[in-house]
């Protein structure tokens, strides 16, 4: 009843093992129902998990009372890193393809956190879309690297294993699993003390700190959690759509994610992947059925969402809860 | 008895105004001071300096025979001195509990308390909750608390960090006259069992006679008046000056001093 | 030397262009606490609306100094059609929720304005380029530069200096800085903040459509302009200090110059110099330049 | 339980779209033919690219429907088979282009595709036509390395690469100005506009080494103020300005570049300027070598295809087809012509041998059956077909990639109207390198022939 439902707060300890078994549910049914549906169905989910994939992390820096305008950054680095691996040093396992954008992800995010972690609301933001517009005009100047046009890549293996016509199959089970391991552990990170601090930090830093904690430290850590998630997630849809380029860093992809966040809400981890899927399906019906308005469509339903749905599409769910 | 805190010779200056001007005290461990002066008199200042909000102009401030001057309000708490706030600082989207959970939480994991931290983490926000009578307000969310309770929760939060040295900014305002006895007498209680030396700002005598052993009268920035509560509240100049028989054109100036801060 | 005096002209003519662009983006932020994404697609409007009536009033055949009038008409009619519409219909409801909501709400705004232009105006380049050419071009060393930007310039200055009397020098203004201070004070001591807010909204989009119609006869008017001008106007309030006029000025100075050094100097770095900008300042400022005093916390 | 509901939810949808596609794919293949069509609807290529091709799609299907189109191409639709659009705005980025195209052609069960404006669009197309095995056809993107990095079964391109723009038009500025001594450029700052002054650049040094460099201007796409790098080129004293921008940044450059007297100076090259000489009328400095990316447009040779395009194109939009249109016409002419020429060979080969009874049957269901997409590819590889911008051959890519010849020309304003003279035209082998030899390498070496 007196649970606050506004947009960036933390969801309550409790229903943690319903979220659980959510997700383990989730994954059976992802793994099995996938190979069975249509193969345009399936690449959809494909990237909409990768996608949530990224979100997840936007929720974690939202639960902490940031946003990032430059999420990008890290999605983009993730997809060169899979695709650089492929493309200049012949490695096209999925397996060593993502740990190479988790790594490159994670690693420059640590070393820009020292930074950014002194930064809040706005200037967060813009900092960080600044950083990933300067990488953005790197990859354009970049020829090398297919400027604008970017390059091509793909799987062949799975931990060595040869994939052939499976790729796809194991490409998309990867995504389930992948997405499975990122909820999972977010969602248990989120109900640890840790955590929980990020919810305190976005309350009140000052209380924060005075009760001897410090709250760049959390930020931090969380900065650097997220921008590995983007970079998974980069990798993932890299590898999917089989080809990247510099628009992964521009600063409308980012856009893209808060817009799928804000759509979602923070209120559960399996919100970002939701989000993503209904984006997905409503953008990709709406380029097909009125090709000449889809940003109009998008426009209309975010401005629904934030009115009617002040927590997120997520907010359905709690609510129904309440009740 | 052990010198807790000592200021020397503490200066703290705004631009023109001049908000502390060459403090000199020491606090007497287990002793229950109370601050008192008009508004703008420099106690909020003097505890902000305390707790490393504001950096002195000059002068040092030790604690427990350290120099914890300059230091940042994170160190300073995490050596045992713990606030609570005239405005109350919660977790407003959290639950009261979940408050507790965090506070609690980070005091164990500062004080490196190995031994199943868990547990006793749990048992301690139990304690809390039961010593200020919150257990009513167990899942209300921080921010929708009545006044009277949004007090209680600050200063639960301020002694979940187990301090050795307690500042409470003005533990009753804000509060119905009724019920700050009742308060006082939680928060005292509560103290008293894990024997804490304790600082408040308070604006009401009454309060202020009955719970310390000694009060420090300020007045622009000094203190013009330091011993037992009877004998400092007789003294003249702090009749004027701060009982007020004429109220300082100050104005709201516990802010008005250090909002530059 | 001749190339260092190109790089300043060309740097106070691109800098006018980007405080005209960029200073409706402050005052909103300033006074609403909205950082308003749509800002490009109401310039959008306004480069639109300044090829409709200035092409309609030299298809009259009327004296085509007109023409220049029509450029500011159209501008102040975008702002007093799209702007109480979109405060009054739209962002009243959404006061109060966080700023990166509010964000999203103008984001939202910004895609239904990318598709309602094209729908209205389609997606064919429009173009008035009359009036740049009209007032002739005059030489600097060997350089030839249009009047038109030098009217630009003058403009943006006029801009400024409007903006700064009225906000230091009359009442509105004075109220309008109370509410910048401080909206709950403002409200206490009775000053009608819902009326400043339509207001200032309505002014904003006035000066983001001004911008584009002042732009109208330098480019071709077309869908995805709006876009390209939104990010640039981002980094000049940024690096200025958001919702600081005086930062939107030094802004766009920075910006400008920098921009203009580049395609002199080191033409490969153009692309991303604004970001760098950008990021220097925030690295060393990390509210921007005229950052706004912090309220006392306790 | 509110969570559980989300796998519901989510399931429930899916089994949906399931449902749908089942549905889509229950029809009978040949009856209709769907054709995906890709093209720039919203963004600044909508204008000046994507709906100039969208027209001209449009009339173009509704000509071939009605069997009104000029021969060889006046049999119904394809074949006898009517066409049916199913059109995608091609904005959003390769990522949902990806989706889209998937979404096409297993959602919507296109039997062929048509589309791409943007390099990194069909660079990224490709290989998921290849994976899906459908028959795309890229009509308007220039970029060689479509080809040049891998081979396709599935993929044709209809319209030449882009190499041939950037090195005819050395060819050109050479044969009409042997003097030139500098030479700079200003081009959009992405892989089309870094390319063509690259190949340019190239071209360039091996024709006339002894010409340098002046400056070479790369505002980034889009930017609308060109106020300094026309003072840049102003002072770089060029003898030659080269430049591919198009649509929007290249009116703006013009407006604000001509009154600066930017082209008094210097000679102008306007790769893909031909599009814009109707729009910038007054704007566009005589005496401006042109080119429209191949022999469309003002370029294009005198022929009954050509008026046929012009005016069925007019009819549509209140100006004449610009080179994406002719792409257009390229793109649907060369797999009519692949469909019909393969839809014949199965057709006879239907026809039992030493049988005379059956054979109508045989006939009828082979035609109703329409060819499979293996006897499309195979007809389509190494075909010849005419266009309104002359004759096509797909000779490149092992048989996907067209070559065509190109042509430039030199503006000259009468009465009022820009209109283009001293035209020249360059045979394909004289500006294409040959199949399996990479744009930079050929140019680099001298640019010889290539049969």
């Amino acid at each position: 009843m007196n649970q606050p439902a506004h947009t960036l707060s933390g969801a309550p300890a409790r229903g943690a093992d319903r979220t659980t078994l959510v997700l383990i549910g989730a994954l059976v049914v992802l793994l099995v129902a996938g190979p069975l549906m249509p193969r345009w169905a399936m690449f959809m989910l494909n990237v909409s998990l990768s996608w949530g994939t990224v979100v997840l992390g936007m929720m974690l820096l939202m639960r902490t009372g940031l946003v990032s305008f430059g999420q990008g950054l890290y999605y983009c680095l993730g997809a060169y890193a899979a695709g650089t691996l492929h493309h200049f040093y012949g490695i096209s396992d999925i397996l060593l393809m993502l740990l190479a954008s988790v790594l490159l992800a994670g690693a420059v995010a640590f070393v820009l956190g020292f930074l950014l972690a002194k930064y809040r609301d706005i200037f967060f933001a813009m900092l960080s879309l600044a950083f990933s517009m300067i990488l953005f005009g790197l990859l354009v100047k970049t020829s090398a690297l297919g400027s604008t046009d970017g390059f091509g890549l793909s799987a062949k293996t799975f931990a060595g294993i040869a994939l052939g016509e499976w790729e796809r199959n194991a490409l998309y089970s990867t995504t389930v699993v992948v997405a499975f391991i990122a909820a999972f552990g977010v969602h248990r990170y989120l109900s640890s003390h840790q955590g929980r601090l990020a919810g305190a930090i976005r309350d009140n830093e000052l209380r924060v700190e005075y009760m001897g904690a410090s709250v760049r430290r959390v930020i931090h850590t969380n900065y650097v959690v997220s921008a590995a998630l983007a970079g998974v997630g980069g990798g993932l849809v890299g590898i999917t759509i089989g080809h990247v380029d510099p628009e992964m860093a521009f600063w409308t992809t980012s856009g893209e994610f808060v817009f799928i966040a804000i759509l979602a809400g923070t209120g559960s981890v399996l919100a970002p992947f939701l989000g993503a899927t209904i984006f997905e399906t409503v953008r990709s019906f709406a380029y097909e059925y009125s090709p000449n308005t889809w940003q109009l469509i998008l426009g209309v339903t975010m401005l629904l969402v934030i009115m009617f749905l002040p927590g997120g599409l997520w907010s359905v769910f709690t609510r129904r809860k309440a009740a | 008895m052990a010198v807790v805190l000592e200021a020397k010779d503490l200066n703290k200056a705004f631009g023109a105004v001049t908000a502390a001007n060459n403090i000199n005290v020491r606090i007497d461990q287990d002793s229950v001071v109370g601050l008192i002066g008009s508004n703008g008199a420099g106690k909020t200042t003097f505890i902000n300096m305390v707790t490393g909000y504001l950096k002195p102009t000059s002068g040092t401030i030790r604690y427990l025979d350290r120099d914890i001057t300059g230091m940042s309000p994170r160190q300073i708490t995490q050596l045992g001195i713990c606030r609570s706030f005239q405005i109350p600082q919660l977790f407003g989207n959290l639950s009261v509990y979940e408050n507790l959970q965090v506070g609690v939480g980070i005091a164990a994991r500062s004080r490196r308390a190995a031994a199943g931290a868990r547990g006793h983490e749990r048992e301690e926000i139990e304690t809390l909750i039961e010593r200020f009578n919150l257990g009513g307000y167990r899942t209300h969310s921080a921010g929708l608390l009545p006044e009277g309770t949004r007090k209680l929760l600050d200063i639960a939060m301020a002694v979940a960090g187990r301090p050795q040295l307690l500042l409470l900014d003005e533990p009753t305002s804000g509060v119905s006259a009724d019920e700050k006895f009742r308060l006082m007498d939680m928060v005292m209680t509560a103290l008293k069992v894990q024997g804490v030396t304790v600082l408040f700002v308070e604006h009401d005598m009454e309060i202020v006679s009955r719970y310390t052993h000694r009060i420090l009268a300020f007045y622009e920035g000094r203190i013009i008046a330091d011993g037992e509560p009877a004998q400092v509240l007789r003294e003249a100049e702090v009749r004027r000056y701060v009982i007020g028989e004429h109220t300082p054109a100050h104005g709201d100036a516990d802010g008005g001093a250090t909002s530059h801060g | 030397m001749n190339q260092f005096l190109a790089i300043v002209i060309d740097g106070v003519i691109y800098s006018s262009w980007l405080f005209i662009i960029a200073v409706g983006l402050t005052l909103i932020y300033g006074v609403m606490k909205i950082l308003n994404v749509a800002h490009g697609s109401l310039y959008a409007l306004g480069a639109y609306a300044a090829t409709a009536f200035g092409g309609y009033w030299l298809a009259q055949g009327y004296p085509p100094m007109g023409s220049y009038g029509m450029l500011v008409l159209a501008a102040i009619f975008v702002g007093l059609v799209a702007g109480p519409l979109i405060e009054r219909g739209l962002l009243r409801l959404v006061y109060g929720k966080e700023e990166v909501v509010l964000v999203l709400v103008t984001y939202a705004v910004f895609l239904i304005l990318e598709d309602l232009t094209k729908l209205a105006f389609g997606v064919d380049p429009l173009s008035i380029p009359e009036p740049y050419g009209l007032l002739g071009s005059f030489e600097i060393g060997e350089l030839m530069y249009p009047t038109y930007s030098l009217v630009l310039v003058l403009l943006s200055g006029f801009v400024a200096i409007a903006l700064t009397l009225i906000l230091g020098h009359t009442r509105q203004g004075k109220l309008l800085q109370a509410v910048i201070h401080d909206r709950e004070m403002a409200a206490g001591v009775g000053i009608n903040v819902s009326r400043v807010y339509l207001i200032t909204f309505t002014v904003g989009v006035m000066l983001a459509a001004l911008g584009g119609a002042l732009t109208a006869p330098t480019i071709s008017v077309q869908p995805g302009i709006a876009a390209e001008v939104i990010v640039l106007a981002f980094a000049v309030v940024v690096i200025g200090g958001l919702g600081s006029l005086g930062g939107a000025a030094l802004g766009a100075v920075i910006v400008g110059m920098v921009r203009a050094w580049a395609v002199h100097k080191w033409p490969e770095v153009e692309l991303f110099s604004v970001y760098a900008v950008m990021a220097l300042v925030l690295i060393m400022r990390p509210k921007g330049l005229f950052a706004a005093p912090e309220a006392r916390k306790i | 339980m509110g969570k559980t509901i989300l796998g519901a939810a989510a399931g429930l949808a899916l089994a949906a779209l399931t449902a749908h596609a089942g549905v889509a794919s229950a029809q009978e293949k040949r009856d209709t033919i769907r054709i995906g069509f890709v093209t720039f609807l919203s963004g600044p290529a909508a204008g000046p690219f994507g709906v100039p091709a969208k027209l001209a799609a449009e009339a173009i299907v509704e000509q071939l429907n009605a069997g009104k189109a000029p021969a060889p191409y006046n049999t119904k639709g394809f074949g006898g088979a009517p066409l049916e659009l199913v059109v995608i705005d091609e904005a959003g980025g390769t990522t949902k282009q990806v989706s889209e195209f998937r979404n096409l052609v297993s959602r919507q069960n296109v039997d062929f595709v048509i589309g791409y404006i943007s390099s990194g669009d069909c660079l990224a197309i490709a290989p998921v036509a290849e994976e899906l095995k459908k028959v795309t056809v890229l009509f308007d993107c220039g970029t060689p390395r479509v080809f040049e990095e891998a081979s396709y079964k599935y993929v044709f391109r209809t319209r030449p690469h882009a190499t041939m723009d950037a090195v005819a038009a050395a060819k050109y500025l050479l044969e009409l100005k042997p003097a030139v001594k500098t030479y700079g450029g200003i081009n959009q700052n992405y892989a089309w506009g870094q390319d063509s002054w690259n190949d340019f650049d190239l071209a360039m040094k091996s024709l006339r080494p002894d010409a340098t460099v002046t400056t070479s201007q790369m505002p980034k796409f889009g930017a609308g103020q060109y106020g300094a790098e026309i003072s840049a080129l102003l002072q770089s004293g060029s003898d030659v300005i080269h430049s591919s921008l198009w649509g929007g940044d290249l009116e703006a450059l013009m407006m604000q570049s001509v009154p600066r007297g930017l082209f008094r100076k210097s000679q102008l090259i306007l790769v893909a300027g031909e599009p814009y000489l109707h729009r910038l009328g007054a704007n566009m400095p005589d005496g401006t070598i042109v080119g429209a990316r191949g022999t469309h447009g003002v370029f294009a040779p005198e022929s009954g295809l050509n008026t046929w395009l012009k005016n069925i194109y007019k009819a549509k939009a209140d100006y004449d087809p610009n080179y994406p249109a002719y792409s257009v016409a390229l793109a649907f002419l060369g797999l009519k012509s692949a469909f019909e020429k393969a839809k014949i060979e199965q057709l006879s080969k239907s026809i039992p041998m030493g049988a005379n009874k059956g054979v109508k049957e045989e006939m009828e269901k082979a035609y109703n059956l329409g060819p499979s997409d293996e006897q499309v590819i195979a007809a389509f590889e190494g075909l010849s077909f005419d266009s309104p911008s002359g004759r096509a051959s797909m000779s490149l890519g092992k048989g996907h990639q067209a070559v065509m010849g190109t042509a430039y020309g030199t503006t000259k304003l009468v009465n009022g109207k820009v209109t283009v003279t001293n035209i020249k035209r360059y045979p394909a082998e004289a500006v294409t390198p040959p199949d399996g030899l990479a744009s930079p390498e050929w140019i680099k070496g001298g640019m010889k022939p290539s049969k």
